[in-house]
């Protein structure tokens, strides 16, 4: 875990003030749940805007607040960012109000990042539930746009419904791709008479398909009852805590490591976090 | 190597005409006159503006509010928006960053603006705060007297601790104080009137307020990451807590805090305020999860906060023994017997 | 003193209560704090006398002090009152708590509502000469003076909720200051927002409250809080008629009305 | 300097007094234009909050007004609120808050000329105490220097 600086603060720039950005493109993805992709209104700032996966900033919708999510997109992927939310409070119901070409704060980059220079050479078990899935679709991304870097890639993603399911038109893409595996689940009494998926919680068809640990990197992201229940699966596929990542996504309201609310004990999670390896959390208070 | 001088009582007055003359403008502790309901107010001091020395509560034990204020407003207003369709406006709302001289801030309070600049420095820079305590120089006025919850000689501190301030003035007699000046702020601050500083020829050691040490802070640092996993101490020391943020309000070193936004139809502000790990809503998340959802949770984490991760984070404390905490405490939850007991545990 | 603790340890021992809530000497000899014995050796710090004012009943909405088991609740006649307001507003079942009423050196044991209210149906009810005395001094300060006043004391008030989280019948899951959709009070404590905050908690309570002073003891700042709670009593007691606590009949004055209830200012 | 118009919001009852209002309108009775009006069902739903609201954001005055005792649509709503009004005033009052702003009336829908008369002279009374200033506003503002500490 490797604490990184913040950017943005150079320079004489206040950290807390946000970049202005419009929002250029809207989708819904599932009942309450949307993704928008922004763009910097001032070029210079995208320009000099870098971010690697992994990390998060602050969205605001100015007079209602701000919100913390992961950054969705691709860093592969230039002159955009895209977030993905789940309409919950006051800024995630005020930012679902919101349409095309309107403006929003963002602040960040902040975080530290997936290894995923680390990881090249080795395969890729990705295993994502419900709305958990936008932070690894940023790594995801990544790592297909890289993907000679990489061995076998295979996503495990199961949502309460077919409907619960994000990003679907990307779920179609990698289901025809040749080149990753990809398992796509509900939950009993989720699916509809057109599903092609799978029935079953995510740790159920983890053991099914069964990938082997040897070489092999497993990113977990999802609800803290999936991640519970996914662990001593990913053990039992003989996975060890240093090779299994996930992201705590604690409350936060400054993101810099100074408003005292993401800690787990002694680690920040906006500053040594979000990903953690499993074996990482082995060392925390189970304060999360 | 600070330099020391003598500055009479009487010569107060005329150090402030030269500050305000320069300026600045001076706080200091004051005691409240009583108001249309005499019987509300036991004795208060509080932080004022003052222009002369006549008002100033010149043995008082501790403020109810810190001084944290001065640095770190309980709220901030920090951006401002013009809300108009589809094209919002941002603009950055400048600290008003205006010298100031504290004066008579006690040495546990001037201790404790070091862990305020851990917190808002310790990796990026923090553009409310800095100006502010850039601008700030402190006069401090060591202890002659304390009170039962006084306990700064446990956690690195004492009476006559010179740790964050520019100045530090003890009284001698009646009449005059011992100046030490210790940092080229408290210079800058006699330059403006050196005929007052007069020179120090073998005073007397002054009489400091007794306060016995109570525990090692050290050595419970060290000790309190294997005392977190012993839920049943911390539920037990927590029983009558009930979860108001009147501790951290009053404590000179919380510095946890809120951004919020309020709006009116066209126009709107961000702001920070204070905040307390001991409500239950600090930690909340929107899907209900709850990562600290006891109140022996947030009294564990307001302990460990203090004396285990800012020390290993920051190097700091983050109590500097001042008291207020359980002065206020409507519970009577006091932390320097609750901190005292941890320290004799077994480990 | 020595009878209450006498009864505490005759209680636990014979299992009829897990836990004794009472009262133990504080940091300094000014004040008393909450106790919570569950053995006979710990009986031996309760304390009774005027420095035990903290209204216990308190504890008994707190799901760590609920995890005990039954307690017993030595109590004042505020606290007394506490315990049938919760009845009245379903907080509490009838005889899930045992309130030990101290007078002169006996302990009267309390084991339901009825003998609650048959004790409190002995005590004597209303303000205090002094207490009178110091709403008729507000009240007989000009308009801007009271205001200026208020003004002054509600600019002290940092918003630390101590007065709500002190307060018994302050048990709202959500209170209003935390519903943000819209958000109606300012969060931070700033003039407009302190205003708010306390008049809305007085309103929350007119009706409702039992005078035990909890939320002026327990204000850090000690803004008068009691005087705002006390003023919209006695409202409710001049016009309806109404002192809550003294029965367990659901009768909250401001869910009820009279066709004829009296007023001069409705134009 | 321009005359100090007043900003007076009414807070009405869908049943009685917004109908009576819409009679004055009907009726061409003219009346003072400082007053904006704000429809509630009922004036039992009129919190005492929206009030302080009002104030918050910049009213000089507020008026209040629904059915007549007994004429409540939904039977007792006036009844509610109208021991919630003792009791709020009396609170306001002693806390020093200038009651002579705050002005609660029964207007029915058959008053048309009531509603015209009743803001007219909260309009002229609200005129001649001038502007709330000394109610704190939302937004308004810094801390004090000497707040600071």
């Amino acid at each position: 875990m490797t604490t990184v600086a913040t950017p943005g603060v150079s320079g004489g720039r206040n950290l807390y003030v946000p970049y202005r950005m419009r929002i250029a493109k809207v989708t819904d993805e599932a009942p309450g749940v949307r993704t928008f992709r922004l763009e910097f209104i001032d070029e210079e700032e995208g320009r000099r805007f870098s971010f690697k996966a992994g990390q998060f900033g602050e969205y605001s919708v100015y007079g209602e607040g701000e919100s913390t999510f992961c950054i969705a997109s691709s860093p592969t992927r230039k002159g955009y960012i895209e977030c993905t939310f789940r309409q919950a409070g006051r800024v995630t119901s005020a930012l679902a109000d919101r349409d095309e070409g309107d403006i929003i704060g963002f602040r960040g980059p902040y975080g530290n990042t997936f290894p995923i220079e680390q990881w090249e050479g080795q395969k890729l078990l990705f295993i994502a539930g419900g709305i958990a899935l936008p932070p690894m679709r940023c790594v995801i991304w990544n790592c297909l746009d890289l993907r000679d870097k990489y061995g076998d890639v295979t996503i495990i993603y199961g949502a309460r419904t077919v409907a619960d399911l994000v990003y679907k038109h990307e779920l179609a893409e990698w289901g025809t791709r040749s080149d990753v595996k990809l398992f796509t689940t509900v939950d009993p009494g989720g699916q509809t008479p057109e599903w092609k998926g799978r029935v079953g919680f995510v740790p159920t068809i983890l053991e099914q398909v069964a990938p082997a640990a040897k070489d092999t990197i497993a990113i977990v992201c999802g609800p803290p009852i999936m991640i519970k229940l996914t662990m001593p699966v990913l053990a039992k596929l003989g996975f060890t805590p240093e090779q299994i990542y996930t992201t705590l996504e604690n409350r936060m309201k400054c993101g810099v490591g100074k408003c005292g609310r993401c800690n787990v004990g002694k680690v920040y999670v906006c500053k040594d976090g979000p990903v953690f390896t499993l074996a990482q959390l082995n060392q925390l208070p189970p304060e999360y | 190597m600070s330099e020391t001088r003598i500055l009479q009582k009487a010569s107060l007055d005329g150090l402030f005409a030269k500050l305000t003359a320069a300026g600045r403008r001076i706080v200091a502790p004051v005691r409240q006159s009583a108001t249309a309901l005499e019987q509300c107010h036991a004795e208060r001091v509080e932080f004022e503006e003052v222009t002369t020395a006549q008002k100033i509560a010149a043995d008082y034990i501790q403020t109810i509010r810190p001084p944290k204020g001065a640095l770190f407003p309980r709220y901030e207003q920090m951006l401002r928006f013009k809300i108009g369709g589809k094209e919002v406006q941002a603009e950055e709302i400048k600290p008003e960053a205006k010298p100031t001289v504290l004066f008579g801030l006690h040495p546990c309070d001037a201790a404790s603006f070091a862990t305020l600049k851990a917190v808002f420095t310790w990796d990026s820079g923090d553009a409310y705060f800095e100006p502010k305590l850039a601008h700030t120089t402190v006069i401090g006025l060591s202890c002659t007297k304390g009170d039962a919850y006084c306990f700064c000689t446990s956690v690195g501190g004492g009476p006559g601790d010179t740790r964050g301030s520019d100045i530090l003035l003890t009284p001698l007699d009646a009449t005059k104080y011992l100046a030490e000046i210790l940092t080229d702020k408290g210079k800058a601050v006699v330059a403006l009137a050196p005929e007052l500083f007069t020179p120090a020829n073998g005073q007397a050691a002054p009489a400091l307020a007794k306060i016995a040490p109570r525990f090692a802070a050290d050595k419970l640092s060290a000790k309190l990451p294997a005392l977190f996993p012993k839920g049943e101490i911390w539920l037990e020391q927590s029983l009558r807590c009930i979860g108001c943020g009147a501790c951290a309000y009053v404590c000179p070193t919380c510095s946890c805090f809120d951004i919020q936004d309020e709006r009116q139809r066209y126009s709107g502000v961000r702001l920070r305020c204070w905040d307390s790990c001991g409500f239950g809503l600090f930690t909340l998340h929107a899907s209900g999860h709850n990562p600290r959802p006891k109140q022996s949770e947030r009294w564990r984490q307001r302990v460990m906060h203090k004396f285990s991760y800012q020390p290993e984070r920051l190097g700091v404390l983050g109590c500097v023994g001042c008291g207020r905490c359980s002065r206020s405490c409507p519970t009577d939850m006091n932390l320097a017997q609750h901190v005292q007991s941890l320290a004799e545990m077994p480990a | 003193m020595e009878a209450l603790q006498q009864k505490a340890r005759t209680l636990l021992q014979s299992g009829a209560v897990k836990v004794v809530i009472g009262y133990t000497a504080g940091s300094d000899a000014e004040r008393a704090r909450a106790l919570f014995v569950r053995n006979g050796e710990q009986t031996q710090q309760l304390i009774w006398d005027d420095r035990c004012r903290q209204n216990l009943a308190a504890y008994l909405i707190k799901p760590e002090v609920r995890a005990l088991g039954k307690p017993a609740l030595v109590a004042r006649t505020a606290t007394l009152r506490t315990l049938l307001q919760y009845a009245v507003e379903n907080q509490l079942a009838d005889e899930a708590v045992l309130a030990l009423a101290v007078a002169d050196g006996q302990v009267v044991e309390l084991p339901n509502f009825a003998a609650i209210e048959e004790y409190l149906a002995k005590q004597p009810r209303g303000l205090t000469p002094e207490q009178q005395q110091e709403l008729a001094k507000m009240e007989a300060l000009p308009l801007e003076e009271r205001w200026a006043f208020w003004s002054a004391e509600l600019q002290r008030c940092v918003k630390c909720y101590a007065c709500r989280a002190a307060c018994p019948l302050c048990y709202c899951d959500r209170c209003i200051v935390e519903v943000n959709q819209p958000q109606w009070i300012p969060v931070a404590s700033d003039p407009l927002g302190n205003l708010e905050w306390n008049v809305v908690r007085a309103m929350h309570l007119a009706g409702r409250c039992v005078d035990c002073g909890s939320c002026a003891d327990a204000c850090p700042e000690k803004i008068r809080l009691d005087l705002l709670n006390r003023v919209a009593a006695q409202e409710v007691l001049t016009h309806f008629g109404a002192e809550p606590g003294y029965s367990t009949r659901k009768d909250y004055a401001l869910a009820a009305y009279k066709p004829d209830d009296k007023e001069e200012f409705i134009r | 300097m321009a005359e100090f118009e007043p900003k007076v919001i009414a807070f009405v009852c869908n049943w009685c007094t917004y109908a009576g209002a819409d009679l004055t309108g009907t009726s061409r009775i003219k009346y003072a234009p400082n007053v904006r009006m704000v429809r509630l069902p009922c004036t039992g739903r009129i919190d005492f909050m929206l009030l302080l609201q009002a104030f918050g954001h910049g009213a000089d005055g507020v008026i209040v007004s629904g059915c007549h005792p007994g004429d409540c649509h939904y039977t007792a709503g006036n009844f509610h609120a109208r021991r919630r009004w003792m009791v709020f005033r009396r609170l306001l009052d002693f806390m020093g808050v200038d009651l002579r702003r705050v002005i609660f009336s029964w207007v029915s829908a058959a008053e048309g000329a009531k509603w015209a008369e009743l803001v007219n002279t909260v309009v002229a009374d609200v005129r001649k105490l001038g502007p709330y200033e000394a109610f704190p506003k939302r937004l308004a503002g810094q801390l004090k220097t000497v707040e600071v500490a």
